[in-house]
């Protein structure tokens, strides 16, 4: 006990003169969510629309109106053919075209069968997807308001959004960033910690005394725990009263799940570090693992959208199951009942990686 | 002229003995680019919905097999109430739940609208946004064929360049910027940087060779590799995800070649910077890869962004090169609509190549 | 080229790295064709002293001079008539012998017959011949020293600099490095080298003692006694502490020193009667030995004034 | 006096194909100073390794402080100190937080560890430079702390990996001074080398090369039975003739 106390001591005392580590476990998540949580948003805004209005009506100008403030759209009139919108699209200069042909409310109104055309830059398939269906909510919305009950009946949709009703984001993004960031700052500070002591062969001096290995591992992951804590925590409040995420479940549970993912990602650094010499390979073996882990945790990109056999690999990712229970956790109040098979996986995780890297950390230490 | 050759011949020396790293450098990108041009998919296939019907007239029914019969949607169950579904919804178990009001056929046969219910799990935004749009767009589409035609407000969609608007079109380009950048600026930066750490570097300073010199070739195996490497990503591109290819392989080449030019002039730039290969490491990771996938618009959109996030896209060279890739292979656009973008790599890559042959010369 | 005299001249040379002085006020002048030691302990400023000497930094003020010519004006012909073997210069481990030579032979503009004929001899010299296939990173430590050595000969520079060449080599490898070293200096090279080892300056010509950024002094090695003011009586003994206790009694002795089972006692030259009648009353045999370079250090950074 | 703190015999370790350490024997007497030379990859640091506990033997026996190794290594690792080549000390903790962190991983307790301090500045007089960040120290100090962090526990054997390399002349005298006081006071010392310089310094040596000893006396028998002066040239007698370069 008295070995490990000495090592946590010593491991806090570094951390307070290594600038770097400070920085990594205060500055880096706040800046990280701040950034992150504006950039990694697939919301669509700001969409350069360009109008070909030939129909010059009342109506035509208020149904521009409606688009233009919608706020999702930057309105540019352009004059074109439907030919020459390709060249438009190419420039650059719109995003998208809307073509109201000559005539198009009257004969709409007179049952005469026209329609509106909406020419976009498929590109970026989800772009083309969301702007057409801004456009359609628009025009089913004027519609209904000038048609009126001239229109034949129809199936309407109305949606709500449960625990996001605004379909924010960064509700979504930010307990997804609290993950990666505790991934980034235990596996790296822990793995950067150990090859430091092997570089320096301060390690060898400790393997000489009578320190027994777990109690090494114990002491060193203490203080990075404590630092993965401190930094989650960070991250949170950044989230909740920056962003302004809700919080609807317990902390309790929000603290138990953190605890047993540190445990992991502090583990899967230890493992980098008992394999790597350098920093160079522990820098790139981490950055391998986390480019893995960012892929493949949902963090981003659906899991569902992947190729089963993807799909299948993803599970090997705890971080995929961290995420889940934080978003749960976060936006839907889950309690635990409801996650009773995540907390079981990642403890499962938690003690498998803990074993294999205590064990290869032991056998390296001695040998 | 043959201290260059010998140069050259050194650095090719370097990459052969090394099998498993130019293994590795040479044939990664390209299983990478497999793996995640199945990975990076935005389009929501398999939308799980749960139904509550109160309505169990034939026509509903008929909307809930045209849904599941449409590919988008799986239906994952019926249930009684609403609040039987909620704990699906809660579970993730559905991604949404349908709710069918009780005389809702009748209504629409007394000429009324009939108003179903989508309840979206809005914790994953993305998804929910994305299937609310599906959800409308199927309704359109079934009111079309099902109900009479009456005066309607419509309007027809044209996508453009992608029309079965697959995504795999729009990211695998986009990892070609990627690859390219990681290639050239960190495999410079490190290579560079082993020499300062070996200490062979300062050898070099003493030899009747210049700075100048000393970059071009230290350049040039790079420059090959990259080569090779993106005339692998453009054949699995091409032969695998059979991205549209439009515009002419001349102007892909040249932009190419000044795209790669950039991202070599920042590695060696970094390398000036860095004093050992984790550091040169980390900055290649922060200062180029990062912002090439973050601030680049390779998967979020740029305008969508707080102006100033925007500002900063402006110094990211694959943010460029972006839209030139995708401009030639999707759009088929010409020197025409990207020499500004051109301009703007060229300009970068020569203000990095003088600032980093200058500082070579000093420092080393 | 380099004029007939190749000496090389360091004038008033002061240069500081974030307000720590590494060297203060550092003059020499270096004689063409000899093997001048740069010798002091890890910081004195030895490796700073070498990279101004290269040109490969510039001097916070003061400046050198080789062959009467300064790096500023023409480093052009100085940098092909130059060798360095920095300290942390390690070859390209991938590369094999033959291979590293013949990089560092061309990158001096060198034609490839006379290279490998160079290389032959030298391989030769350096008895490295049946390694000349092998890649550097699979040599022995001795050997890729030679090596590193040879690379920097290869274009014939007529001075080379080497920086701690024997770091970290076993006596073996030091004495082969030694011979290739006096081989060099028999081709009328003049040779300038670090190290920290006070052994080694027996090999040399000339010394110049570096502590804390400043010369101590620059002499040549056969004149080296003449610095030190005290005689050495060594003692042979099996009871080390009862004996210094002995003889640090002993008013005239000055300093002693235990090497093994040996004493050494020093004494002022002038007190050596009176000592030589003190210690044969308390001792049976014992011999007068000359200082050792490590001797003349530690008398001039003034070790001796503290026992 | 004739009590034996290290006894090994018939030692071996091999690393897959590579024999390390090739059949040794020898034994280290109480209060020697006892010195391993040999170049690098001779087998020394293996050697050490293995006294030390830290790396199990292939086969032979050693024997440290009346333990048997490795069975009772964790036993050993109390009786021993250590001071590596590199003074293997955290840069970035002051001296003392450094002192403070071995005593107790050494289970040194807080009355103790003061007055161990107070005893061991009396002759490594290192209480200036206490509460200095490592990095901050000229090499003489750090080698100085180095050996006051591997003493703290009073250890029966101290073990000296390079203990002197790029060491001021000044510090390093002083240094063996003390060292010479440890053993004079009953402590062993077993320093490996490749200075020859530092050979001279020891009671009783041994010369190793490719894993194997190929002599073991005291400096001054091996110079006048080999007729040679200098350790040096004892050294280059020995293994020169055993050596053809490839």
């Amino acid at each position: 006990m008295r070995r490990i106390l000495a090592i946590v001591k010593k491991e806090f005392k570094q951390m307070r003169r290594q600038k770097q580590t400070l920085l990594l476990l205060f500055v880096v998540p706040v800046v990280q969510l701040l950034i992150f949580g504006y950039v990694l948003t697939t919301d669509v805004k700001n969409i350069d629309l360009g109008i070909k209005d030939s129909d010059k009506t009342v109506f035509s100008r208020h149904l521009i109106d409606k688009i233009s403030n919608s706020g999702y759209f930057k309105i540019k009139y352009v004059d074109t053919t439907p030919r020459g919108v390709e060249e438009l699209l190419k420039k650059r200069k719109v995003d998208a075209v809307l073509i109201i042909p000559e005539g198009f409310m009257r004969k709409v109104l007179r049952r005469e069968g026209s329609q509106a055309q909406l020419i976009v830059n498929a590109m970026d398939s989800n772009i083309a997807s969301i702007v057409t269906g801004y456009i359609m909510r628009i025009f089913e919305n004027f519609g209904a308001g000038i048609l009126k009950g001239s229109a034949p009946a129809k199936v309407k949709m109305i949606y709500t959004a449960w625990f996001n009703p605004e379909l924010k984001s960064v509700y979504f993004m930010v307990p997804g960033l609290a993950g990666l960031i505790i991934t980034i700052i235990c596996t790296l500070l822990i793995g950067f910690s150990i090859v430091r002591e092997k570089e320096t062969s301060t390690l060898e001096q400790l393997s000489i005394t009578p320190i027994k290995p777990h109690e090494l591992l114990i002491g060193k992951m203490i203080p990075y725990a404590l630092g993965g804590f401190l930094s989650i925590t960070l991250a949170l409040m950044v989230g909740k009263l920056w962003f302004h995420v809700p919080m609807r479940g317990s902390y309790l549970l929000l603290f138990g799940a953190s605890f047993l993912y540190i445990l992991t990602a502090l583990s899967i650094g230890i493992l980098i570090a008992t394999f790597s010499t350098s920093l160079l390979q522990v820098l790139f073996l981490s950055w391998f693992s986390l480019l893995f882990a960012i892929m493949l945790s949902g963090l981003l990109i659906p899991i569902r959208n992947m190729p089963k056999f993807i799909q299948f690999l993803s599970n090997l990712t705890p971080l995929k199951f961290y995420i889940k229970m934080l978003r749960e956790i976060f936006l839907k109040g889950g309690g635990l009942n409801l996650m009773l098979m995540d907390i079981a996986i990642l403890s499962l995780f938690a003690v498998v990686f803990v074993l294999i890297s205590s064990l290869l950390f032991r056998k390296r230490l001695t040998a | 002229m043959r201290k260059s050759k010998a140069f050259l011949k050194k650095e090719f020396l370097h990459l052969i003995r090394d099998p498993k790293s130019l293994f590795l450098i040479s044939l990664l990108p390209v299983i990478m680019l497999l793996f995640y041009g199945y990975v990076v998919r935005m389009d929501v296939k398999n939308i799980k919905f749960g139904v509550v019907n109160y309505d169990h007239s034939q026509f509903f029914e008929g909307l809930v097999s045209d849904m599941e019969a449409s590919s988008y949607f799986t239906r994952e169950g019926e249930f009684p109430s609403l609040k039987d579904c909620e704990k699906w919804i809660v579970k993730g178990k559905v991604d949404a739940c349908l709710i069918i009001p009780s005389n809702g056929y009748k209504k629409l046969l007394t000429g009324k609208d009939t108003e179903v219910l989508l309840v979206l799990d809005g914790s994953d935004s993305n998804l929910a946004t994305t299937v609310a749009n599906y959800f409308h767009a199927f309704l359109a589409k079934f009111n079309s064929k099902h109900m009479p035609r009456g005066p309607e407000f419509r309007f027809s969609v044209v996508n453009f360049f992608n029309p079965e608007l697959k995504s795999s079109h729009f990211f695998v380009p986009g990892l070609a910027a990627i690859f390219l950048m990681m290639i050239c600026a960190m495999l410079t930066s490190i290579t560079i940087v082993k020499e300062k750490e070996i200490g062979s570097l300062k050898l070099l300073r003493l030899a009747p060779v210049s700075p100048f010199q000393v970059i071009v070739v230290k350049l040039l195996p790079y420059l090959f590799l990259a080569v090779v490497e993106a005339s692998l990503i453009i054949a699995v591109a091409e032969l695998w995800f059979r991205v549209p290819f439009r515009g002419s392989l001349l102007s892909l080449g040249v932009s190419i070649f000044i795209y790669m030019f950039a991202g070599l002039s920042f590695g060696v730039f970094l390398s000036t910077i860095a004093s050992s290969q984790a550091i040169a490491m980390i900055l290649s990771l922060v200062l180029t890869i990062l912002p090439s996938v973050l601030l680049s618009g390779f998967i979020f959109p740029i305008k969508s962004m707080p102006v100033l996030l925007q500002a900063l896209t402006y110094i990211i060279p694959a943010r460029y090169f972006l839209i030139i890739i995708r401009g030639i292979m999707l759009m088929g656009v010409g020197f025409k609509e990207i020499y500004r973008e051109l301009v703007f790599l060229m300009v970068f890559a020569i203000f990095f190549f003088v600032i980093s042959t200058f500082r070579l010369k000093r420092e080393l | 080229m380099i004029g007939p005299t190749g000496f090389i001249e360091v004038r008033d040379i002061t240069k500081e790295y974030d307000g720590i002085i590494a060297l203060k006020d550092v003059s020499l002048t270096l004689k063409e064709g000899k093997i001048t030691g740069v010798i002091g302990p890890d910081g004195a400023g030895k490796t700073t002293l070498l990279e101004i000497i290269t040109g490969l930094r510039l001097p916070d003020s003061g400046e050198v001079l080789i062959a009467g010519k300064k790096w500023t004006e023409d480093s052009g012909s100085l940098k092909r008539n130059l060798g360095f073997v920095p300290q942390d210069f390690s070859l390209y481990s991938d590369l094999t012998v033959e291979e590293n030579l013949f990089f560092f032979g061309q990158i001096y503009g060198q034609k490839d017959g006379t290279l490998r004929e160079k290389i032959e001899k030298l391989l030769d010299i350096a008895n490295l011949k049946k390694a000349r296939k092998r890649q550097a990173g699979k040599l022995s430590g001795g050997m890729k020293q030679k090596l590193m050595v040879l690379s920097c000969l290869i274009h014939e520079p007529s001075v080379l600099v080497l920086d701690e060449p024997t770091r970290g080599v076993d006596p073996i490898s030091r004495t082969e490095l030694w011979e290739l070293i006096r081989f060099i200096k028999e081709q009328g090279t003049t040779v300038i080298l670090s190290t920290s080892n006070m052994e080694e300056v027996s090999r040399m010509d000339e010394v110049v003692f570096l502590a804390e950024g400043r010369v101590l002094v620059q002499i040549e090695v056969q004149n080296l006694s003449e610095l030190f003011p005290f005689k050495i009586a060594e003692i042979k003994t099996d009871r080390v502490e009862d004996l210094i206790e002995k003889v640090e009694k002993l008013k005239n002795i000055k300093a002693t020193h235990v090497v093994g089972r040996r004493v050494r006692a020093y004494f002022p030259r002038e007190y050596e009667k009176k000592v030589v009648e003190e210690l044969s009353q308390i001792v049976k045999g014992w011999y007068p030995v000359s200082p050792t370079a490590e001797d003349v250090f530690v008398y001039l950074t003034g070790g001796f004034i503290g026992e | 006096m004739n009590e034996y703190v290290v006894e090994v015999k018939n030692l071996v370790k091999k690393f897959g194909d590579v024999t390390a350490v090739n059949n040794i024997s020898f034994s280290v007497m109480k209060g020697e100073i006892f010195g391993i030379i040999g170049a690098n990859g001779a087998g020394k640091t293996t050697t050490i390794r293995m006294l030390c506990g830290i790396l199990p033997p292939t086969s032979g026996i050693v024997r440290v402080s009346g333990f048997k190794i490795p069975r009772e290594s964790h036993k050993v690792k109390s009786k021993i100190g250590y001071m590596s080549q590199k003074f293997s000390l955290y840069e970035d903790l002051t001296a003392l937080e450094n002192l403070e962190l071995f005593a107790a991983l050494y289970g040194v307790n807080n009355r103790d560890f003061h007055s161990e301090i107070e005893r061991l500045n009396q002759f490594l007089e290192f209480k200036p430079f206490l509460n200095s960040l490592v990095s901050s120290l000229p090499l003489g100090w750090k080698q100085r702390i180095a050996l006051s962090c591997a003493l703290l526990h009073r250890p029966e054997l101290i073990f000296l990996d390079e203990p002197t390399s790029g060491v001021d002349p000044v510090s390093r005298r002083s240094f063996w001074k003390i060292i010479r006081k440890l053993s004079g006071a009953g402590q062993t010392i077993i320093v490996t080398t490749h200075y020859m310089e530092e050979a001279e310094y020891c009671d009783r040596l041994t010369i190793m090369h490719e894993g194997r000893i190929l002599a073991l006396d005291s400096p001054d028998s091996l110079k006048t039975s080999l007729e040679k002066e200098s350790m040096e040239e004892v050294f280059v007698s020995l293994v020169g003739g055993s050596l053809e370069e490839v």
